[in-house]
């Protein structure tokens, strides 16, 4: 299994959809030429032609409509909204539309549209390049929401994003692309819903997703020496949720921390917290703490923009709370 | 309004048994809308309702230039499309009474019509919402090498909209075979359109996007089935989209119990008077009071078929609710 | 003190407004001779001119551009998106310029604009009429987010929105309108960010928004006759939220269901009972419980509408599943 | 160059010493620019930086026909414009360094720039996101009965988006005081404008609204500044906004550090050889070397400070990322 990038593993899945199957085909801002504006379809071009990466103008919503009708006419369009803070221009497309027309249709149509797109803080961008808005997606019944945070998993559920027959927005993390590990050759499809346990614990569960998966992880291992056994699970699909592989990690280790980059008010570690305390009440020996980006917009100074997103010891501390309690 | 002589003067160029049947299509789309208002008045139905009184013409004029295979995507306003583009009066109406034999299965209505076996994509109850699926649709057919095109119907008050040019734009730049049909109607609501757009001229839209744009009498159908043909037959010789403005009249309220108080006084009834489509083309065709009764009492059985389809259709189970929200 | 509807508490409250103020005025389709597609200003046209009852076209996202241009000039405008299911076009406009020149600016500017919206099922308007969208508000930094249950609640916090340095979404509900309440003829302002405790109980308390205050109420009623006692807390502004408030009565009651109409999940209940159980751990006697609309999109057909949507015996069930426990 | 005479085959409309102010305003964004990309390779700013070499006569030639109680909207390329309305170089490299002094008090970064006290309401990082702010200033000193003006600068990219559309329309259909100066220096990122754009010539993109235009060679700042003194003059006498299309080049990346491999082979040089504003002025009013050289190192000297300036910042303490959420 060579090593490949989480970057590389976005881009080999799209060409190995593309090379696979005509229906598939990509459109997006600065895709082509250019290779897309993180290099994520570098090299498409050249290999698919300019019918098939369709470099579009700035039209957010006209280019996610786009992809909605090429959808229910059977093709499977990936498009890319260069940053997920433009997805605020397409939210009408996405949700009225790409979401709804199924049911709304009574089961005639179907969208299988995959939009992806890519964000968050760590690099100065200013407030208007960092947003990170999954929690939103995950409100709107029709739509499916991943956010894969390997390279492995970026390869399998964008795989199954584009073969789903439903709208899968599929979200990236920008610090997340040079990432290395190794990536089956042959492209393995991961099933949209399932969780992954990254890592074994029994005193408390972390459930992290995108960048914060990795900060949980060296929380884990840094834990391990205080004598703290800490289970790291990745949702990876949002909407779906798998619940039970969530429920069941904490009824074994009855705590739980929940992570993202988003600010914790309404963000997706909410309805984590809320499930969890439903379903694994009698289980749970301490609150469920919630960790992520004090509630501000993202400032562009390095030094306020780290002070305000999430590291290790914002998750240490709120697993070490976790542990002290009983 | 002539009685039994079939007046000539002014030359039709189409032929009368091709107008006659725009006729019945139309006539039928027309008492099929009061029908709509009438049980709406009566409690039968929910929601919101928009009928299209007055706008006949273009939707039957356009659709019957389209292939069965051919796409659209309609509007609030929508139920002439529906039935012009082949939709059989009791779907639609099943639909508007919410049963499972409707167009959508219940889970859509008025707003909501689907019928994808006549090609019907789908009302869209939000503004400039269809649009850009219709660039998708023509897309798909240009780059699976189809003969088709898709057609986007839409009023006046949704060329106020960002979708409205970001899709034009982009159906232009890409040269995809879709039609975008403006049924400029002069009115957004309650809004006439010198509160809403800062132009009168609605071709000079298309000018943004050097798109081909036809204009037309919305009111006469055979103009307006002429000017769809040349529209539809450049989009699909591979020209390009075409913006096809339609100049009509909605002779009645927005929606189903409007009570129009911000129309100047007179104005509906002097609309009524000068700009139904349908008396002009039954004095065009000369049409007696024996052929229009027997017309009448036609589309009447159709149209109240529909209703008693529809009133003993299925209700859905509550429980259904649950279903088709994914595939 | 005169019944006033919920629809003329909303019109007088911006009447009040607009007289003593130059600053104040409104941007909306169809709210000039039609007095908006709810009624809500009707009569506004005649007293205060076209100047300042705007009819605009329909351009979700200049409006709310536009209301953000003036109000950084110093203007109070008031912008109506007609269903707060187009607030999906207005999003980046109010996401990415209202709530963030603030900040972007280091404190420069600030942008007093009211969005007003309305919307919510039981009246078949089918899944692009009915959105609930309050939750993806609440997850802005930057934005105050009010959703008023009752005629006095409307006009007090109508006014201290227009009032607020801040970009405030202010939601109303399409079946509210007619409900009937005494309201002072004297405006008196409601200060943000401060619940309201509709009803004292001591067994659960019903965290419930809009619509859903009023079926709690009901259920609260239904409840004392068998023995339970139910205290009705409604937020009112949900961002800034009153923490405050609903901790103390959950510390009281040791019980919480939350309700509201859009789904539960990611809905504002996630927020609610994740909340809840971090700041009231210790004193839960039972899970918290979330009541909200199926995970579907609004049906048309009335009977699957009333049945996606949640009434009052899915509140009492609730109530009664959290009083059963212990 | 010619050395020592002042050319006047081509006759100048300005006065010299107008002209003369303005080679030094574009001179100092140029030399600012350069120094912000040579900063960024030696690793001293981050985020995301894009420059305006090649656009400074529009900037310039636009901002000095406006009062300073006039207001402005900008855009991810935002420098140019901000210095031409008057922020001082200090505080835009002090925000670039993510300084207390900066413009935006460190908050806001190269794509969000604000100076209230000069009018600038701000650089936006979101393509066609500062257009309807503008309608709405424009809308607001049109209700005050105040006699200032709304510019908004944006690229040829940006009349792609639907907030374009919205916001001229709406800026024309109630006649509010604005123009909107659409830089088309051809490309938008990687893409050419026949690759984003169905037109060539923008001018028509103002036909859909009926706007009154003007078209403008952004590389002659003598002609860019009398069109903006007719636009200006246009939108401030209450005959409603202006759409100001000046065509010019960015003559470097998109962003500081973009590889360009988009470009043709060639192209930046040749642009750089035949379109450059700043070669061009000087020519044309014969500046001598010692001119030039006093001028170049009255400039240095400035640009120099300002990242002495920057530099010598106050940084941030990290909780004041707390401060400034909420008025
Ligand atoms: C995006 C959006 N904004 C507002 C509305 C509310 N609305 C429904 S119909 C309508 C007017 C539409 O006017 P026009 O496009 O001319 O169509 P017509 O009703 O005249 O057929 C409005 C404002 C909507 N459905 N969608
Ligand atoms: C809505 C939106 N979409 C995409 C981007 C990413 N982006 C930044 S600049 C740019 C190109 C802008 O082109 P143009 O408007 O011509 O301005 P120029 O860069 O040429 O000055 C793009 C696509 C953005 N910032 N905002
Ligand atoms: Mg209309
Ligand atoms: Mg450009």
């Amino acid at each position: 299994m060579p090593e490949t990038t989480y970057r590389e593993a976005v881009r080999d899945c799209l060409a190995a959809a593309m090379r696979q199957d005509p229906d598939v085909f990509l459109m997006g801002e600065d895709i082509a030429e250019m290779g897309g504006s993180m290099g994520v379809t570098h090299g498409l071009l050249e290999e698919f032609g300019k019918e098939r990466v369709r470099n579009t103008p700035i039209s957010e919503a006209a280019i996610a409509g786009a992809g909605v009708g090429a959808a229910i006419q059977g093709m499977r369009p990936v498009v890319e909204i260069m940053y997920q803070d433009f997805i605020t221009l397409s939210m009408e497309q996405i949700v009225l539309q790409a979401a709804k027309h199924r049911y709304m249709s009574g089961g005639q149509v179907s969208v299988p549209l995959t939009v992806r797109t890519q964000g968050g803080a760590g690099w100065s961008p200013g407030a208007q390049h960092a947003e990170q808005l999954e929690a939103w997606l995950c409100h709107v019944p029709g739509l499916k929401v991943v956010y894969p945070s390997t390279p492995e998993d970026a390869s399998g559920l964008l795989w199954s994003s584009i073969y789903d027959d439903n709208t899968v927005v599929f979200f990236e993390h920008r610090t997340l692309y040079p990432i290395k590990a190794n990536v089956p050759e042959a492209l393995s499809p991961i099933e949209l819903g399932k969780a992954r346990v990254h890592r074994e614990g029994s005193d408390v569960t972390i459930v992290a997703i995108g960048r914060l998966v990795h900060v949980a992880l060296q929380v884990a291992e840094q834990a391990t020496e205080e004598g703290i056994s800490v289970e790291v699970l990745d949702p990876r699909t949002l909407l779906p949720l798998d619940e039970d592989a969530i429920i069941n990690s904490v009824m074994k280790t009855n705590r739980c921390v929940v992570t993202h980059e988003a600010v914790t008010r309404m963000g997706f570690g909410a309805e984590i917290a809320a499930l969890v305390q439903e379903k694994a009440f009698d289980y749970l020996d301490a609150p469920i703490e919630r960790v992520g980006s004090k509630f501000t917009p993202i400032p562009f100074a390095p030094v306020m923009e780290q002070y305000v997103i999430p590291h290790e010891e914002d998750v240490m501390a709120a697993v070490k709370r976790t542990v002290a309690r009983i | 309004m002539s009685r039994g002589v079939t007046k000539l003067e002014q030359p039709t160029r189409l032929s009368r048994e091709t107008l006659v049947s725009f006729l019945e299509e139309m006539l039928l789309i027309r008492r099929f809308e009061e029908k709509v208002e009438e049980r709406f008045r009566a409690g039968d139905l929910s929601g919101f309702l928009h009928v299209a009184l007055g706008q006949e013409a273009v939707a039957v004029g356009v659709c019957r230039t389209l292939e069965s295979d051919d796409v659209i995507a309609s509007t609030h306003r929508a139920h002439h499309h529906c039935l012009a583009k082949g939709m059989t009066p009791n779907a639609l109406m099943a639909e508007l009474y919410g049963k499972l034999e409707g167009c959508s299965r219940g889970y859509g209505g008025s707003m909501h019509l689907y019928d994808l076996a006549t090609g019907n994509l789908g009302a869209n109850a939000v503004v400039g919402g269809g649009l850009p699926g219709i660039v998708g649709a023509a897309l798909s057919f240009q780059l699976r090498g189809e003969p088709r095109i898709a057609v986007a119907f839409f009023g006046d008050g949704a060329t106020n909209t960002g979708a409205f040019h970001e899709s034009l734009n982009l159906a232009q730049l890409w040269s995809v075979p879709a039609v975008f049909v403006c049924e400029n109607n002069h009115y957004a609501e309650s809004t006439p359109s010198h509160q809403h757009m800062p132009i009168t001229d609605l071709s000079r839209r298309a000018e943004a996007f050097g798109m081909h744009c036809v204009v037309v009498d919305g009111q006469d159908i055979e103009a307006v089935y002429l000017a769809a043909t040349e529209a539809t037959a450049h989009a699909r010789a591979g020209n390009g989209p075409v913006f096809l403005v339609a100049n009509t009249y909605r002779l009645t309220g927005h929606y189903v119990g409007d009570p129009q108080v911000y129309r100047p006084k007179g104005e509906l009834r002097e609309l009524r008077e000068t700009q139904d489509p349908i008396p002009r083309l039954r004095e065009l065709l000369g049409v007696d009071e024996e052929s229009w009764s027997a017309l009448e009492a036609d589309v009447k059985a159709t149209v109240e078929a529909s209703v008693e389809f529809a009133k003993s259709g299925t209700d859905p189970r509550p429980e259904d609710a649950l279903l088709n929200v994914y595939a």
